[in-house]
Parts: structure tokens; sequence; C-alpha cells
């Protein structure tokens, strides 16, 4: 490399599950034997407690690296100033190129603002060894899904595991019955303020679900369990398939369930004229404006997207997702292949971040609040969409 | 004009002594300034900052009483309103819960003072502790509670996640250390009753109840008062119980005042200072009337001296 | 004494009283209990569904070796030691010297300070949260173990206060006064003639002041944020968010979490109970 | 009937025996008052009687009734405590009406009888007040009323003025008699106080060590003590006693130039204790006793002497001359004044 | 030289006046005690001279200095309590020694005075223990030997002996006055108790409401009282008062068929109150007094009379022959022993 770095490098993240924690401490790792006089201090904070304290560190003693999440949910910190513009680094040639599928998430205002390090496909993970017990198949629209459905629900297991403790699950739900019955752009409108809730496309969304919820489809007191807790249905067999994300799969595994009872299908299609969208959160690098070692920064930034640490950190082994550089190789694992394959040939609608990321944080708390007690007392639903309508007005 | 000199008059004012003058700033000092920089400026601060619109991040723009007035219309508000006032009146049952117990356990047999103090361990757990227990207790699959509810033919319930329970299950969880404490201040309180009286009574041909009544509790009075105190302050900052049980759902049904102004200001989707502000002000408005309230018997106590 | 003795009843309801004794002791702890078995279990225990039996076998010393050498929990520990103790000491120096200028001196505003001692000590917490937390964000103490220290001793001094003012109060005043007659100066008063006599006032509010503060969360997670500087009441949801439904760990975690306030208490029982009733019930 | 019998009455604390099998008869309407050191087992045999401690063995009764096993409430006693025990949450009227009011009885009678304990002790402007605003010597008044009001065949008493000062002892005990006469019930009274028992009561029964050492009317007492102990502790200022050798021709008094008739149990040899109270004794100018201090009091004064052999002792004086500290003096006494007691025993020598 | 002055010394706790602006001489060595009904301001009136109160007006001198303004310190006096304010976490010599340390004594001249003191109080196998292991009279004595050793001008007791239980109390009292004729300083003593007031002082101050009413030796405010408030507060049993009236031929006392030679300043038709002394009374048998109550005490007895006017009195009897309940006496009485007081103002008629 050009010149060596040294004094110290404060990174905070919030890869705090064991496999996430894992593979930022072997960055840290490899990125300090490439420097042996940089100090690297690095602390890992709980994903959720991560959410409410960054305002305080980036304020108060800011890292000279944090972890952070990509589209609207970055935008408070660019407004206040506190995250560094690294629109520098975007144009050198080999993020330019390598990361340009990322760049949209990554710019407000004409600028970036940090660098994506890693992003996953949602869909269903299901239990192939049920299915096939049960004769089933992988369900590529509606109807067949809620056939399958209730074969599963007569053999007494439940179609989905879910856990709304900490209701941002439920928004998933929310994103695909959304993006599959309205579509991408009225999906991307709703969570922009510009649609209204109470609107006939959103109760026809909230229709669809209900069948689910009507039939029974969703584990009983979800509301108790947080997503992790959920996990044990799908292992012990009680429920069939996990709406999630693919950070699910880790977990899953570690749990036993190899690649012979768990398998991946993208999300059924409900209106046969929209395009098939996708949630795709992103997870980013940023450095805040108050860093004091911002080379170092930059030079941890460009390390993290560098095509081979793409293809070391989101191997199978490792956070087992997909990487942004476009330049490194999607793990050999069948889950990423998957995804891999649905976001960049199967996507056609667009590419959503996740409800929580692309609605406001205030709306977003008061929808996702709303989904749950949906989930819950579904007879609730005209109040709710009442109340979001007005949060909608006093928000935007 | 007559211009007899008049005797001079005697200083009347007592010279403060110096030493006694001083000492008493001197010794407060310290304790005084921490806590009114920590302590007694923040109050008045909150007052000022729930006039204002601020995410933590910019500078505050200036509503006047707009939080108030959104307050009257916000739906999470009511319900942690009337979930607070749950609290406080429930809460209360620990006062009865605790003079129950102290009662029975205010023998002298032996190991009596082993009993006493295993009765009083749950209040010194903490409430994290306390709350993840009660989790499991409550627990919807295997939860302990379910489980004896099965023996009795009932259940199953999930009580933290139906939203007309979850409260009063809270609530359980909360009353268990607080019961402890009741007990712990009616046991030293019973300790302290005149036991010449309680023979007086007894010649006089009180017996049970009616001794409880007419000659014990009103002793027990000073107990009752700090007991009383102590719960409906347990009652009012309620919040660890909550954050960990519930964390205020499902659906924002198991919130309270103090819960939900953390959610407004400091939690993931909040930061909006000055609605939780004006939030910790309703609830400090609530309270000062209790605060008053124990104030003035302190007053009337002190006076006499 | 009341109620009526009951060596003075019947044999037989001693004898009922006796073995009911332990049964009620049982059904109070049964929460407690049920963590202290969870902590003992293997996890397949729990895989297999056996939650409320015997445990299949002794996990005990697995479960907290994990604890103890996998996790963060000895740093949390040790954080909460190290804004504990400093805590105490803070709150207990400050409050006697606030007792003793309350308790002894009679000037005109005294009862009005002691008044907003108390009225601050009852202040629904959460109404100092935003200001508190700007305050130490300003003073770059956010996040850090001395931070949350400051915070806590000036709180609980106001609790500590009324606690030692009473106490001094109770105190014979001819004490001073004699020290007066033989003209020791006032601070001298103070650190031989009064301080020495509140040591059973100091052991029991240092007990009081210990447990409260270790059982702390809410400012925990207002004031901290990370295994470097939070305490282990806070450290306890990371380390479960961490195992999550390893309930074996989350117990064996919980118990060594609560486990030193508990010794606390059994070493120092009388002053415990002592504080909690000398300071109130005064 | 409300005489109370006491048949070899015992009372152990555990291991520990507190009162030794007591045989005690205190007849109808008498006024018997325990006396005695401090722990000698007066509180624990007053509170057997009310009730209040069990009785570990022997029996206690009542006019006819075997009491023994019977709940306080039951015995028909009422009493009176040292701290007045007055309930500090209700009104003297309702202090005073609680007894019947717990035994059900009707509103009117309540007040009726409480009317009449208040005429009787003067607390009619005080009924509507609490304990906390009345003096100390109204407090016990309101105590007793208490008992009053109950109609108890027995009064029993522990120490009842001992928290008052000086003159309102003197107030009280004087009501106390007035009332005696005046309800005539039988009354057990406890005290440590010399004036009170004196003059009080009808009985003295002095304890010692959970015994009776004695029981008899006062002045009997005071006359006709049957031994030193007795003799000691009855009369203010108290016998002084100087060691006392029996030869042929009497007692002689060491270091007092003093010889009297022996009694006649005494043998010859026999080391006695002279009892001498300080009121019989006159004395006479010039003599082998030095005047320690001279403590005059008005009316009388109290010389404390020195005998040559060192021994102490106390004479009264009267009258307008008083000797003063340095004096030599000599002491005089009619010779049926001296009392001689068993030097090893204590008994007293007839 | 440390006689103590008060000019015109008052104190005001707020509104309220308590001492009225006293002018008194104590002279160098000399005991004096200030004795009162309660609430007088006997304790006040001490604390003043301590300097733990505040003197609101008027002047208080030690020796030749003005020190109404000076801190207690620097006084050059001691107090004894009554609750004695013993460092209870300290042993007896560190009490003792405890005011010398403070002011940075050496430790060899603490330690021969601490010595020297409880030499003179006889503490010495005591030195080693915390007050709490002493009983109730030995404690007394730390305290007054913690006085003793920092060598006051001037020592102050406040009721030094009310928590001790009656022997003790006698004891001690002696003790004290021992103690003052050793050291020879000057004392100032308060308290409620007669005895100790007549036997200790050798002037007596009698307070009433904030006021003097008299100072004088104990003796001549027995025998010559001032006023009847005096007459009636010294001498125990108190002074009888029956109203008189002034005839040509001396004051007659009603109901008691007696009539005595009327003072010089008397007017005939004047009401007065005649002072007669307990023990100045001879009984006769056969009267026209009743005896209500006669309550023997030994030696002593003191039979409680009805005039036919229906007054109170009260007679000493000696002796054998007491008098009953329902005995008719009459009484006689030295002239010279008869006090006459205004009825109005209650100033002494001489
Ligand atoms: N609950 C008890 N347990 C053991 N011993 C006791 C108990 N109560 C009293 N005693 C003992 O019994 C003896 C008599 O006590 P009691 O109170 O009757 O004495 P007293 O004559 O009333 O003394 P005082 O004049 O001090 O009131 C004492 O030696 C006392 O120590
Ligand atoms: N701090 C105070 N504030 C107001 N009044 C006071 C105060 N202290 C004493 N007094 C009043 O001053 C008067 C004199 O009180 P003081 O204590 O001197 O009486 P005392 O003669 O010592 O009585 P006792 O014999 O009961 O000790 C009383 O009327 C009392 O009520
Ligand atoms: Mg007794
Ligand atoms: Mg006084």
């Amino acid at each position: 490399e050009a010149h060596a770095l040294s004094g110290d490098l404060v990174i905070f993240s919030d890869m705090s599950n064991p496999a996430p924690r894992a593979v930022m401490e072997g960055m840290v790792e490899r990125f300090g034997a490439m420097h042996p006089d940089l100090n690297i201090e690095l602390t890992v904070i709980d994903r959720d407690a991560f959410k409410t304290q960054i305002r305080n560190f980036l304020t108060a003693n800011a890292p000279d690296v944090t972890n952070w999440y990509a589209a609207n949910r970055m935008r408070p910190y660019v407004k206040a100033g506190l995250f560094e513009d690294v629109s520098d680094l975007w144009e050198e040639p080999e993020i330019a190129e390598n990361l340009a599928s990322t760049k949209g998430a990554m710019t407000l205002d004409g600028k970036q603002w940090g660098v994506a390090y890693t992003y996953y496909q949602w869909g269903v993970y299901y239990r192939s060894d049920i299915y096939d017990q049960y004769g089933l198949s992988e369900p590529a629209t509606w109807d067949e899904e809620k056939a399958n459905c209730q074969v599963l629900l007569d053999n007494g297991v439940k179609c989905y595991a879910i856990g709304t403790k900490f209701l941002w699950t439920a928004a998933g739900w929310f994103d695909y019955l959304n993006m599959r019955t309205n579509g991408y752009d009225f999906h991307a409108a709703l969570t922009n303020g510009e649609k209204s809730w109470t609107s006939d496309e959103v109760r026809a969304t909230f229709a669809h679900w209900r069948e689910l919820i009507d039939m029974g489809a969703f584990v009983d007191n979800h509301q108790s369990y947080s997503w992790q807790e959920a996990l044990p249905f799908i292992v012990n067999g009680d429920a069939a398939a996990y709406l999630m994300g693919n950070f699910a799969v880790a977990p899953l595994r570690e749990a036993g369930l190899d690649d012979s009872k768990l398998d991946f299908y993208q999300f059924p299609a409900i209106n046969p004229d929209v395009a098939l969208a996708e949630d795709a959160p992103t997870d980013t690098f940023h450095i805040p404006a108050n860093a004091k070692n911002k080379e170092a920064a930059r030079e941890f930034l460009r390390f993290v997207v560098s095509t081979d640490n793409q293809t070391l950190i989101n191997a199978g082994d490792a956070l087992g997702q997909l990487p942004v550089n476009s330049a490194a190789s999607v793990d050999d694992d069948k889950f990423l292949q998957q995804g891999f394959q649905m976001l960049s040939s199967n996507s056609p609608g667009g590419v959503a971040q996740f409800f929580d990321r692309d609605a406001p944080a205030e709306m977003a708390a008061a929808a996702m609040e709303g989904f749950q007690e949906f989930m819950v007392i579904p007879d609730n639903l005209d109040d709710i969409l009442q109340r979001l309508e007005s949060a909608r007005s006093s928000i935007y | 004009m007559t211009n007899a000199a008049l005797p001079t008059a005697p200083d009347t004012r007592p010279r403060r002594r110096n030493a006694q003058a001083i000492a008493p700033w001197l010794f407060l000092a310290p304790g005084l300034l921490f806590f009114l920089f920590y302590v007694i400026f923040p109050v008045f601060q909150s007052f000022n900052l729930s006039l204002y619109k601020w995410d933590g991040l910019g500078t505050p723009e200036f509503v006047g009483l707009k939080n108030y007035r959104d307050l009257g219309s916000d739906r999470a508000f009511e319900v942690s309103l009337w979930n607070n006032v749950k609290w406080l009146v429930l809460y209360l049952l620990a006062i009865p819960g605790g003079l129950f117990i102290a009662l029975f356990l205010n023998q002298t047999v032996r190991g009596i003072r082993l009993y006493k103090s295993l009765f009083f361990f749950p209040f010194v757990i903490s409430q994290v502790v306390v709350g993840l227990v009660f989790s499991w207790f409550y627990d919807p699959t295997f939860g302990l509670l379910n489980v004896m509810l099965g023996w009795v033919g009932l259940g199953p319930i999930n009580v933290l996640g139906d939203p007309a329970l979850v409260t009063y299950g809270i609530i359980v969880a909360g009353l268990w250390p607080q019961t402890a404490y009741c007990m712990i201040l009616y046991l030293t309180g019973l300790n302290a009753v005149d036991p010449e009286q309680v023979e007086a009574a007894r010649l006089d041909g009180a017996k049970g109840w009616r001794m409880l009544w007419y000659v014990i509790l009103p002793q027990l009075r000073p107990a009752t008062f700090i007991a009383f105190v102590v719960t409906i302050i347990g009652a009012l900052r309620s919040f660890d119980l909550i954050s960990i049980m519930t964390n205020g759902g499902p659906f924002g049904s198991s919130r309270v005042l103090s819960f939900y102004m953390f959610e407004k200001a400091l939690s993931e989707y909040g930061f909006r200072m000055g609605y939780g502000a004006a939030i910790a002000v309703v609830l400090f408005l609530i309270m000062l009337v209790f605060i008053a309230y124990f104030l003035w018997s302190m007053y009337r106590q002190e006076r006499p001296r | 004494m009341f109620p009526t003795p009951i060596e003075k009843s019947s044999r037989g309801w001693q004898l009922g009283y006796q073995g009911l004794l332990p049964v009620a002791l049982i059904a109070w702890l049964l929460p407690l209990i049920a963590v202290a078995v969870f902590s003992m279990k293997p996890d397949v225990d729990f895989t297999a569904g056996n939650y409320w039996g015997v445990p299949s076998r002794f996990a005990g010393f697995e479960n907290y070796a994990k604890v103890f050498f996998e996790s963060d929990m000895p740093r949390y520990l040790m954080n909460s030691i190290l804004i504990t103790v400093p805590t105490v000491i803070g709150a207990v120096a400050l409050s006697c010297m606030t007792g003793f200028a309350l308790g002894i001196y009679r000037f005109r505003s005294n009862l009005w300070i002691f008044f907003m001692f108390v009225a601050g000590n009852f202040v629904p917490f959460q109404i100092l949260m935003v200001p508190v937390r700007d305050l130490t964000l300003g003073l770059g103490l956010y996040n850090t173990k001395l931070g949350l220290v400051l915070f806590h001793v000036a709180f609980q001094t106001g609790f500590c206060t009324l606690f030692m003012r009473n106490f001094i109060r109770a105190l014979p005043f001819e004490l001073i006064e004699a020290a007066r007659v033989e003209g020791v100066a006032e601070w001298r008063i103070f650190w031989f003639v009064v301080l020495p006599l509140m040591k059973p006032a100091i052991a029991a509010l240092a007990v009081l002041i210990f447990t409260f503060i270790w059982n702390d969360y809410f400012w925990a997670v207002v004031l901290t944020q990370g295994v470097e500087s939070q305490p282990v009441t806070a450290g306890i949801t990371s380390f479960n968010a961490q195992y999550r439904a390893a309930y074996h760990l989350m117990s064996a975690g919980s118990i060594v979490a609560a486990l030193p306030p508990v010794a606390m208490f059994f070493l120092m029982q009388k002053h415990f109970i002592a504080g909690l009733t000398l300071g109130a019930v005064k | 009937m409300s005489q109370v019998t006491l048949n070899g009455a015992i009372k152990r604390y555990g291991e520990v025996q507190v009162i030794h099998g007591l045989d005690l008869a205190i007849d109808d309407g008498e006024f018997c008052v325990f006396v005695g050191p401090s722990g000698c087992g007066k509180s624990t045999l007053l509170r057997m009687v009310a009730g209040l401690e069990d009785t570990s063995s022997g029996t206690i009764q009542i006019g006819d009734r075997d009491v023994t096993r019977l709940d306080p409430a039951e015995r028909g006693v009422a009493m009176v405590f040292q701290t007045y025990a007055l309930y500090p949450h209700m009104t003297v009227e309702e202090n005073m009406g609680f007894g019947l009011k717990m035994n059900r009885h009707p509103k009117a009678e309540i007040r009726a009888k409480v009317a009449e304990a208040s005429r009787i002790l003067k607390l009619d402007p005080y009924l509507k007040r609490k304990p906390a605003a009345l003096s100390g010597g109204q407090r016990q008044r309101v105590s007793i009323g208490r008992a009053i009001v109950r109609g108890p065949e027995v009064f029993l008493f522990d120490e009842p003025l001992s928290n008052l000062d000086a003159e309102l002892r003197v107030e009280m005990r004087v009501e106390i008699a007035r009332l005696h006469k005046e309800i005539g019930a039988t009354m057990i009274y406890v005290t440590h106080d010399q004036v009170e028992a004196m003059t009080l009561a009808d009985k003295i029964v002095v304890l010692r060590a959970g015994h009776i050492e004695q029981v008899g009317a006062p002045m009997d007492l005071y006359r006709n003590p049957d031994n030193r102990f007795v003799a000691g502790f009855i009369g203010s200022p108290a016998m002084n006693f100087l060691p006392g050798t029996v030869t042929p021709q009497g007692v002689t008094v060491a270091g007092l130039d003093l010889t009297v008739p022996a009694p006649a149990s005494a043998r010859p040899g026999m080391a006695v204790d002279v009892g001498l109270r300080p009121e019989h004794l006159t004395v006479t100018q010039g003599g082998p006793l030095t005047v320690d201090l001279s403590e005059s009091l008005g009316g009388v004064s109290y010389a404390h002497l020195v005998t040559p052999t060192g021994e102490k002792m106390v004479v009264e004086e009267r009258g307008e001359t008083r000797s003063r500290s340095g004096d030599r003096l000599g002491v005089s006494i009619a010779p049926e004044h001296v009392f001689f007691f068993d030097s090893e025993t204590g008994a007293r020598l007839r």
C-alpha cells in the first residue's frame, strides 16, 4: 500500500450476532495486519441498542468508523451533518465501477455518505422436508400459497413462523404483500408519504394479509417473541416457513437444519399485473463527521468493499449474504446463489431497502405498531388505518 | 428640642456566631451544588424543553404548547396515562399484601430470621432479572403459568401478548418485589408496636381482626405511610419491567408514561425530545401531588420542634 | 406482640405453622427457584421441552463457565463494580455532610433546602432524562462510567440526605453542645463526634445505595452504551440478545448479575433492614 | 367476692425460674403493694395475675374462680401501666370506652360509664382530646379511668406513678388512695417508691429474688421487720447497720460507746448487726463521732456521721440546732428502738 | 476571679420573651442553684451563661470579661448535662481528654489532667471502658470529670442527677458537694429537686416565668421567704396557706380557732394568707379539724386535715402517736413560725 497508517482507529459496530461479530473481528484483524502501526479499537454494540445509541456517540464521542443502514435511515444524520461526505471515495474507479449497484442507496442530496458492505435478500425460508412430507411444492402464486398453507394447517403445522415483539418483522410481511398487491412504485410512494393509508390499494394489501390471518397461518402468540425466539418453531417443525432476511439461515443451520431440510423460495405473486419487487436491505459503513482519524477510516472503507474482502465476508460460512462488489464472487452457498439469482434477474419491479429504512422513523414506528396490532386483532383495521393516515399528515 | 442623651440602646440583635453561621453552608455546598446541577435544574430544563421541537441533533425550534396539544390527541399517550392509573391503583395491593406476609412472619420460631430475609429477597434483585423471570413464567409455550393453569383445566393464555392482560401481568411481576418491600417495612413497624398497648388491648378483650383494626393498624401508620409513598413512586417510575418484559407491546398496550417518554425521546424511532419532555412534565405533575402530600405531612411533623 | 405468639397456641397450630413456613416460602420464591434450576440444566432439556422438570443432568458448571469465560459478563460485572462502589462512597460522603448541616444547624432556609432534597428524591427521574443526557454529553462523559457515577451520586444525594439528616436529628443534641462548650471546631465536631456515631447509618445506607445502583437499569440505558461502560443490568440484555432462547445461559447470566446485591444483602442483612426502616420510617 | 389467691405460683422463662412457688392471699377490697429491689419479680407476679404471662405451675384464683388458664380479658381484672399504654389514635373518651366496645356493650351504656369515670377522675374537659394533648398526670388519670370503666373486680397497677414528676406523684398518690376508698375494689400495686408503699398499702408484700420476704401492714413492717433485708428496705432514710458483739452485759456496738440489752435469742460472742433508724437516734454534743456532712432540708436535717472505726451512719436532726461538718457528736437511743440481726443469715434476733 | 454577673439579661425566642431582664451576681467560688417550676427559664438562663443560646439583650460577665458575644468555647465554662452527653464511641479516658485534644494540648498534659480528675472522681478502674459499659452514676461522674479536666472557671450543671434513681441521686449529691469543696470553682446548678437545692446551695435563685423571685442562702429562704411563691416552693411538704383576716386583736385564721399577733405592716380588715409549715404545727386531740387521710412513712407521718371551712392542710406527726382518718384534731403553733402574705400581691407581710 501507498503509505503506512498510524494512530488510533475507533470502530463502532452493530454486528453483534455471533456470525457477523466474527466477521467484523476478522476484518479488523486482517486490516490490522495490513497496518501494523495502526491501533484499532473495535466496539461491538447490541444491534438493537445500537439504533438508539448512534445519536449519542455521533455527537459526543464519535468513532472513526460506524455501521449503519442505507437510504432514508441515514437521512437524519446526513441532515444534521454528522456523516462525512465520502463522494471522493466513490470517484475512485475501483469503487465507482464495482459498487455502482448500491450507489443509489448511499446517495442523498447528490452526494455519497458511506459505503455498503453487504446486502441480503428477503424471501421465504421453508422446511423442504416438511413440504415433501405433505407433497407440497414451492408456490408461485397466491392461490398456491394458500392451498399449501391449508394442507399444512390441516396437518397441525403452522404455515409461518414470525416473532413480532420488536415489530419490524411484521413490516417485512407488509412490504411483500403491498409490493405484490400494488407494485413497487405504489409502495415507494406510500413510504414516502405520498399515498393515503386509507386508500383502497392499502386496504387490498391488508385484505390479503387477513386471508392468512383468518386461516391461522401464523404461529400463535407471535407478539411475544423476537425473531430469534420464533426460530424454534421452524427448527421443531411446528411451523413450515419463515419470511425473513438471509441472516436467518445461519442460526437455522446452527440449530441443525442442513440444506436437505431448509430451502428458499421467492415470495409468490399476488397481483399478476405488477412486477415482482424485493426487499434487499443494505448495511453500511460510515465515517462520522467528528471522526479523528479520517484517513485511516477511508482506508478501512476501501478495504471493506475491496473485492477480496467482499468475497470473504459474505461467504456462506461468514455473513452468508450478498457482496456489494460486483467483482466479488457470490459464495457457492445454495441460498446465496438463489438470492443472487432472484435479485439480479427476477426482480423487475425494483428493490426496496426495508420498511423502516424507506419510511421516516416516526412513521415507521407508528405503522409497524399498527401491523402488529392488525396481526393480533385484525378487526381493528379501520381504526389502525385512520391512525396511520393521521400520523402521515402530521409527519411528512 | 430636648437633646437629652438617650441611653444608647443595647445592640438587640444577637451577633451570629461566625463559625456556626458559615459552617452549614460549607457542609452543604458540595452536595447541594451536585444536586442542583444534576436534579433541580434539569427539572426546569425539561419544562423548558417541552416547549420546543427538537430531534436531539439540530437546533431546537420553539413551538409553544404544541407538544401538549399533541398529547391531547395522542392515543398512545392516552393508553399510557390510563395504564399509569392502573399501576397506581393496583400497585397499592403491595401494601395489604406486605402487611399480610408481615403478620404471618411476625413470630419468634426457630429460623424465622432466615425466613424473613428470604421473603424479602425479591426486593434485592434487579428488576431486569425479575422481568426476565416473569416473562418466562408467562411464556405462552412453556411458561409455568400455563402449565399450572393446565392442571386446573384452564388456559393457555398469553398474558404478555394480550393487550387486555399485559399491563396486569407486568403489575403482578412488579408487585412481587414491592410486596417484599412493604413486608419488611411492616415487620419493623410491628417490632415498634408498643407491647404494653397490645397487652392493654388484650385486657380490654380485643382479639384477632378487631385488635388488628383498632389497635395495631393505627400504630402502624408510619409504616403504612412510607409503604404508600414508596409504592406510589415505584408505580410512577415503572420502567425496567416494561422495557424488559414487553418493550411496551403488544402494539403499545403496556406502555406507561415513563416508558412512553423514553420511547419518544430516546428509542430507535423516537428522538422527539420536546415531546418526550412534555410527557415527563405530565408525569411530574402527577407525582407532584404526592410529593406535596409527603412534604406537607413532613412539615407537620417538623413544626413542633 | 401481635399477632399472638405462636408458642402460646396449641401444639397443633405450632406444627401447622412450622410446616406452612417452608411451603409458603417455596411458593413465594418459585420464580427464582425456577431460574436457579434453569441455570443448571443442559440445553438438551430445553430442546426436549423439559422446561420445568428435573434437570436431566447437572450442567451448572458448564453453564456458568460459559457465562464467565465466553461472554462479556465479567466485563459488565467489573463495570457495575466500578460504577457502584464510587457512587456509594460519593453519595454517602456528600450526604453525611448535607445531613450534618441540615440536622445540626438552625438557619432560616434549613427546612426548605431539606425539602428540596426530599422532593428531588421523589421526582420521577424520567423528567431528568433528556437534560441529564445532554449535560453528560456536553461534559464529554457520555458512555463513561464517570458520567454515570456523577449522576448517580447527585441523584442519590437526595435520598441519602433525607436519611442522614433524620438520623443525625435523632442523635442527642447535647453531644454537639458539649463539644461546642469544650471548644471543638465545627468541622472537628463533624469528624470526631458525629461521624463516628453515624457508622450504623453509613453502613445501612451504603448497603442500600449499593443495591439501588447495582440494580439501576434506566440510567445505564440512557447514559451508557457499550460493553466498555455499561453495568451488568444493561449488559444482561445484550447478553440475552446474544444467547436468545438459550434459557440455561440466560438464567445463569441473570443469576450472576443478581448475585452481588444478594450476597451483599445476606452479609449485611442487619444494616440493610435497619437502613430501610431508619431512612424511611423516621 | 374478689379476693386474689396464689397457690404455689411458679414462673419460669425457659430454664430460669423467676418466681419460686409463692403462696399469697389478698383479701377482697384490700390494697396490696408489692415492693422489692429491681428484678425481684414484682412485675412478673402482677402480670401473672393479669394473665399476660402464663403461670408455669401453681394456681391463681380470683374470687372463687380458678383463672390460671383464662384469657386476660376473662379474668375481670384491669391494669394500669407504667407507660399508661393509652391508644394514641383514640380520644380520651374512646380510650376509656374501648374495652366495653370490644365486648359489644350498647353505646348508651358505654357513654354512661365513661361519664361516670370521667366525673370521678375530673376528666370531663379532656374527653375529646387525644392523649398526646394531655399532661403526664392527665394521661395517668385516663389510664386509670379506662380501668374503672370496665368495672373490674381487681385493679392492677405496675409502677403507675414512676413516670410523673415529684409534685404530680404526690397528687396522684392521694387520688389513688381516694379512689380505693370510693370504689373499694381489690387493688394490687407495684412500686419501688417507699412513700407510695407506706401510704397506700393495707398490706405490703416484700419480694426478693422471686421469694416473699415478709407480708404485713406498713407500720408492722416498719416496727417489726423479720429480717435485715426488710428492715433496710422499709423506712427512709434507711436504717443504719453497725456491727455489734454480744457480751454478757448486752450488745456492744463497736466505735459507738454504746451497750444495749441483748435480745433473748442472742448467745454471747455472737456477731450481730445492730440496726438503728436515723429518726430514733438523738444527738448529744461531744462524742466519738465526726460529722462528715450535714444536709439541711428546712424542717429537718440529716447529719452523715463517721464512727472511729470508719462505719458510716446517718442521724436525723430537727428543730433549730443543726450540727455542722466537722462537729464531734455522740448519739443515744431508746433500747426498744434497737434491732438486732444475725450477721450471717440476716434473721431478726428478738 | 470568676464571679458571674448578669445585667438586664433578656432572652427572646422570636416574639416570645422567656427571660425578662435579669440582674444577678454570683460570687467567685459560690455554689448557686436555680430552682423554679418547669418552664420558668432555668435551663435557658444556664445555657445563656454557657453561650449555647444567644443573649437577646443585656450582658453577661464572667470574671471581668464581657462574654455576651463570645463563643461557648471562649468563656471558660464547662457544662454537665442532664443526659450526660458522653461521646459513646470514646472510652472514659478519651471522653475526658477530648476537649484538650481538640485544642491541641500536649499528650502528656492531657494524660496528667485526666489522671487527676479520675482520681478525684474515683474513676480509675473505668478509664478504658466505653460509656455504655458504665452505670448511670458512673456516667455522670465521667461527665463531671470531663468538665473538671478543662479546669474551667465556672461549672454549669443542668439537672445533672435527675436521670439517676433515688439511691444514686443521694450518693452523687454528696459527691458534688465534696467536689465543690475540693476545687472551689464557681458552680451554677439547675434542679427541680428541693433536697438538692437545699443541701448543695450556697445561694438559691428562685425563678418564676423568667423573673427572679428571691435570691438567698437556703435556710434564709426557708426561714424568711419574701413572698408566698417562694414560701410555698421551698420546704417539703409545702407550707399550708389559710385565709386570715387582720383584726385589732391579731390575725384570725378562719376555721382554725387561731388568732396570732398581726405583723407590723398589716392594716385591720385586710385579707391575708397565713402560712403554716407542716413541721411547725403541733397536733392537739379534739378540735375543729377532721383528718381526711393519714400517711405514715415510718418515723414520720403526715395528716391531711380539713378545716370546717373546707380548707385543706397538712400536719407532720412524729413519734408513736399517729392520728387516723376521721379523728378530730386541733393544732397549735409558735407565733414566730407563722408567716403572713398579702392575699393579692402575695408579698410577705412582716
Ligand atoms: N421475658 C423474659 N425472659 C427471661 N427473663 C425475664 C423475662 N422477663 C423478665 N425476666 C426476668 O425475671 C425477673 C423478674 O423481672 P420483673 O420484670 O418481674 O422484675 P421487677 O421486680 O418488676 O423489676 P423492676 O422493678 O425493675 O420493674 C428479672 O430477673 C428478669 O430478668
Ligand atoms: N427553642 C425555643 N423556642 C421557643 N421557646 C422556647 C425554646 N426553648 C425554650 N422555650 C421556652 O422557654 C421557656 C423556658 O424554658 P426552659 O427550658 O429554660 O425551662 P426550664 O425552667 O429549664 O424547665 P424544666 O424544668 O422543664 O427543664 C419555656 O416556656 C419554653 O417553652
Ligand atoms: Mg417491673
Ligand atoms: Mg430545663
